[in-house]
């Protein structure tokens, strides 16, 4: 075991792939030379070389439609689209194509490659370097969406991900990169994908969230368990496909549901969310489903002030709480 | 920027075709043209429920397949190339399984509209409809040749219309960039549906847009299947060396209607598409060939008469075929347990 | 009053508007001579002229970026996108650019241009001619959502989507075109964005919808009327912004909804609409709230066989109602 | 394509410019400079949260702010074109008040990154931060432009990087096929964050895609103000005359890293960064004045020195505005009632 952050699992990851698989190749802008923006990639071109470790163009729809070709050629990529808020000139190739090769060729081809991408706000990036985008993805058919909360799952994950012989688009929020430190085991290991996690055990309400989030309700269940409300807090960590099981599971115990994500609420993947336990679990409902997540505003805004009052946070998340504990 | 528009009938010697690979040549054609003629009637007949034609451009695909190392080059195609697909080695029950949309047919299982070609046997990839998309993937196989150092190029064909999309721009970039092994095959045919080429691009020949990307840019007659031939051995034969990719274009005529959904009529001038037909490829092929003693009369009329048989045999097999099965809608979405990618 | 299909109306309407206001025009891919693939805009070129009247090159994102620059310029741009299955390559366009120009630029510009698109399978186009495409657009603030079912609606909606101040998409559903007719006012009106409609008014189930499941679901409800169940049918027309109190006034009626819509079911936008009657009308709910929806399979195909059996139609939503009724 | 790269200090008399708006153009060179380093330092010090500088770009950009109508043309800038917005007409204080991301910073009220300018006054568009979507709003208004007849152009700017976008093929190619007044302005610095020119494409000159649009494409000398007045002047002339849009392409250099959060030294040979201070254009120009006889020792002093205190007396103003009210997070979502678009 080593004490990482999710910068560091998510670069672990990357890393031995690529020594345990010499089909497994980077690609994206800044990676090489530089290491990535985040430094994800740091120290791979001189381990690797140039062959496997590829400075693109500034063009995301390439770096996408160029890992699909590569993946039916045999290799492994792992893109990489600089900010999740850059990944919509690359929609097109995701969606019409990573997310249809397999089905549209009713099995000949597949695609199997990974779209990492660092999203979500609170480190200041303005409306461009903020954007929370699993609602879109989770939306289509055809490709996984993975969000891990810590740097064990980060790791374990991505090399779930790197191995599927599907399309995966992988997210990690970029406020925890730094912030979210583990121990993390040093020896090969995998988590696999579509399996959510219990961070927090508790009998009078389900708060069902993932990525940054996870670190904000697990707070707000601390505070609140004080005056004795016992929240459980599930980590969906995989996104598509969805652990059905264990939201029915956790929801049938509790009976009380608070959804938590950052992004916008409209059309938000909460509604997914709820829309399963109000159609599967609806007769063990003791109270509405409620759902926090950043106002439908386009995204987070630079300016501090306004960029902490468009984010949940683990005070607005515990006002849900204690509204929904005493319904 | 080069031009092979030239008598190509010199060259023949000089590149080395076998007489009999030309008639080959030239039954593909006639094979492409009579499947066509069948499909767009059996789409007017309501049996078909829709249909794109090649026709006009088989001279260029043909000479493209048979440029090409069969079924070890990569193939990403679009819809017009059929004759493309069939010259590479997809047969004529498969072109009409995938019309009817039967469960055996290998490109999608009856999923896509027809003419969205695939086939696991000759590294045909599965395309969308999506104009352009599949350019990046033939740059994305090429990379994959480099990298594992086979020797094999890939092609990505589209027209004219497709030359304005974002993906055309980033994936010629892309591969001259990393100077992978592609060709990159432009039909120009003057129409992106009605939209006249005067209307999409300022620019009189798409390959002189090779330049801005530092690769070589071809203008070739895509009525004549030697020339494109030709240019298309040259640009492999660069791509293999390392010298990276080309940019060719084929000029073409496309002889029908965008589709059986459209009606050519409500914007192209008939004198326009009467001057493309009376210099169609195929009988101008045929005529070369015999001026060059290596057709008869008896074997041409004997090559027509073999691919309207195979074009019959092959509508009633496909015809007989079964429908998928409903149960089928939800497989592949992804790789089922233990599939390999 | 004149009788006309879907078609027609949206023709009119693009028509009437034109020769109301000269800062309307048309822009996309084979609107000019040839009046649009459907003919939306046929006779239209004659009549405004090539300046007006605007065939593109084959260039989704061009399309819309250019209809922005027009839009700031003093235009009204109508920016067809010839199926909305071709909209992703001017996904970053209409999401990074025309949804958020107003509220980056703190109001200082707007964007007021519409994008019509058809979208909608039924009509054997196979996988990239059928695509819906709403829940991607719902889920993004800053740019409006229309979906009408009707001729009269049709013509409404999009006057009033051309004179919005705001970016809106106006989604047709291609197989409504021809199919669904009604009398249509010959006289200029317009409809309020933003309203849904009862489409047949009933008191023991809610169907909440839109687009071409209108008619479905109103065949649905004729047939189980014949055993004395009475379904409320509401059209919802618009999905952005969504008229939320005609939504919770219909359930507080019924107490029991039956979400429809053609899309794929997870990540939905019914997740959406039920997820907020999970949350603000939990209540009054005296049933699990349904959704039928087509299954998580990247689009319809085209084989008769399998797109009929991928499509919600009116037997499937009539189980549903069945099923949800005997609660 | 036509090289500029000739003395311009022959062509003075015949561009017409007065001495005083060269020294004015000098001033504003200094101006946008002074506000740089303060602004970097600023971020050093944990007061500005992010900065992106013009450095080693402003003679480009001020050369080209001159060329244009000021508050007619339509700009559609990005995040590197501090120096161009001063030029054209935005304030000091106005330039501190987005990097302190005031409640009255007039480019987005604090939303936005610094240095995503916008302007009702000076017709500058705001941008987002994704790269060369600015480029198709520049042809929609210069389409607008040509539909309304009003006599202006629309000018946009993009990197190296930049170019590599789908965007600026579909826009540059839209342009062209319209013939519309608008210019395409490419700062090319040899550098999109690490990545350097070679491994973005493989021509030398991105102006050399011009050609394959049907458009003049021109490389000049960023470093050369006045080089770049007349560059733009002669594709203004034209644009207004109708024949379409023009690619310019100034050679310049970036000073500094790529933004306050990145470190050059990680991918950049310091030679390289040193080389480009030693050609500093500002210090360059100032010199050219002088031998000319513009300019002399004292005014020079004394404009260094306003510059200072120009920037000096924003940063007070800016630090001391007010924040933006929590309550503001939900305007502009959509226009109020009433609201004109
Ligand atoms: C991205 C996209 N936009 C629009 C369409 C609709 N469409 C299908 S084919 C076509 C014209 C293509 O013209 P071209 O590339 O010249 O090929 P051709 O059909 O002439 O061979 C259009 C507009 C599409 N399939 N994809
Ligand atoms: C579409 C997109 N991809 C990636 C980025 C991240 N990014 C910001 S600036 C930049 C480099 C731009 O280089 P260039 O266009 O040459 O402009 P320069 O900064 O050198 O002036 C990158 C990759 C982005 N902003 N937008
Ligand atoms: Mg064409
Ligand atoms: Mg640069």
């Amino acid at each position: 075991m080593s004490m990482k952050n999710v910068l560091q699992a998510v670069h672990d990851a990357l890393d031995e792939e690529m020594a345990r698989d010499e089909r497994v190749i980077l690609l994206g802008q800044d990676v090489g030379v530089r290491g990535g923006v985040f430094r994800a990639s740091d120290g791979l071109l001189a381990r690797y070389g140039e062959r496997r470790v590829i400075d693109t163009p500034l063009s995301e729809s390439a770096i996408i439609g160029v890992a699909i070709g590569a993946s039916i050629g045999g290799y492994r990529p792992v893109a990489e689209i600089q900010f999740a808020d850059f990944i919509w000139p690359a929609m097109d190739q995701i969606v019409s194509e990573a997310a249809r090769m397999r089905y549209r060729s009713h099995g000949t081809w597949g695609c199997p490659l990974v779209i990492r991408t660092p999203y979500g706000a609170g480190i200041h990036g303005g409306l461009y370097h903020s954007q929370s985008i699993e609602a879109t993805f989770a939306h289509v058919p055809g490709i996984k969406v993975v969000a891990p909360a810590t740097p064990r799952d980060a790791k374990g994950l991505l090399k779930s991900a790197i191995r599927d012989p599907d399309p995966v688009l992988f997210l990690e929020h970029k406020r925890t990169y730094r912030l979210i430190r583990e121990e993390v085991p040093d020896e090969d290991y995998t988590i696999p994908l579509g399996k959510a996690i219990v961070r927090r055990p508790g009998r009078d309400l389900t708060i069902l969230t993932y990525g940054m989030m996870v670190h904000e309700s697990l707070k707000a269940a601390e505070a609140v368990a004080a005056d004795g409300i016992e929240v459980e807090v599930v980590d969906l960590r995989t996104l598509s496909p969805l652990d059905k099981p264990a939201i029915l599971e956790s929801v049938e115990r509790t009976h009380k549901v608070v959804i938590v994500h950052e992004d916008s609420l409209t059309g938000g993947f909460g509604g997914e969310i709820a829309a399963i336990i109000a159609s599967e679990a609806f007769d063990t409902l003791d109270g509405p489903i409620m759902r926090v997540a950043a106002p439908d505003a386009p995204a987070a805004p630079f300016n501090d002030r306004l960029e902490e009052a468009y984010l949940p946070s683990a005070p607005k998340i515990e006002q849900a709480i204690r509204q929904l504990a005493a319904y | 920027m080069v031009s092979t528009r030239q008598s190509s009938d010199a060259l023949l010697d000089r590149i080395g075709l076998h007489p009999n690979t030309l008639v080959e040549l030239y039954r593909y054609m006639l094979l492409s043209r009579a499947l066509d003629v069948r499909a767009w009637a059996l789409s007017r007949q309501g049996r078909a429920r829709f249909v794109i034609t090649s026709r006009g451009h088989e001279a260029a695909q043909i000479g493209l397949a048979f440029a090409l190392d069969r079924g070890r080059d990569w193939i990403c195609p679009y819809y017009r190339d059929m004759a493309l697909v069939l010259g590479i080695g997809m047969t004529a029950r498969e072109i009409m399984l995938t019309i009817f949309a039967k469960a055996t047919d290998l490109c999608s299982g009856g999923r896509q509209l027809p003419m969205h070609f695939s086939h696991p046997r000759w590294r045909i990839i599965s395309g969308s409809s999506v104009v352009s998309t599949q350019i990046l993937h033939a740059v994305g196989l090429a990379l994959s040749a480099k990298l594992s150092g086979e020797d094999v190029v890939a092609v990505t064909c589209f027209g004219d219309g497709g030359s304005s999309k974002g993906d055309f721009h980033e994936g010629l970039n892309f591969a001259a960039v990393h100077r992978l092994p592609v060709i990159f095959f432009c039909e120009n045919n003057g129409y992106a549906i009605s939209v006249p080429q005067h209307k999409q691009m300022a620019i009189r020949d798409v390959a002189s847009r090779a330049a801005g990307y530092g690769m070589p840019g071809v203008v070739v007659d895509g009525g004549d299947p030697i020339a494109v031939y030709q240019a298309v051995r040259e640009a492999r034969n660069r791509a293999l060396a390392g010298d990276g990719p080309t940019l060719i274009e084929a000029k073409v005529a496309r002889f029908t209607a965008h589709s059986s959904d459209d009606d050519d009529r409500l914007y192209r001038p008939r004198e326009e598409v009467e001057a493309a037909l009376a210099n169609d490829p195929i009988p101008a092929f045929a005529r070369r060939l015999k001026d060059l003693g290596f057709l008869d009369e008896t074997t041409d009329r004997d090559l027509q008469a073999s691919v309207v048989a195979e074009v019959d045999e092959a509508v009633a097999f496909a015809e007989a075929a079964p429908e998928p099965e409903v149960s089928d809608l939800l497989t592949h979405v992804f790789a089922e347990e233990g599939e390999s990618p």
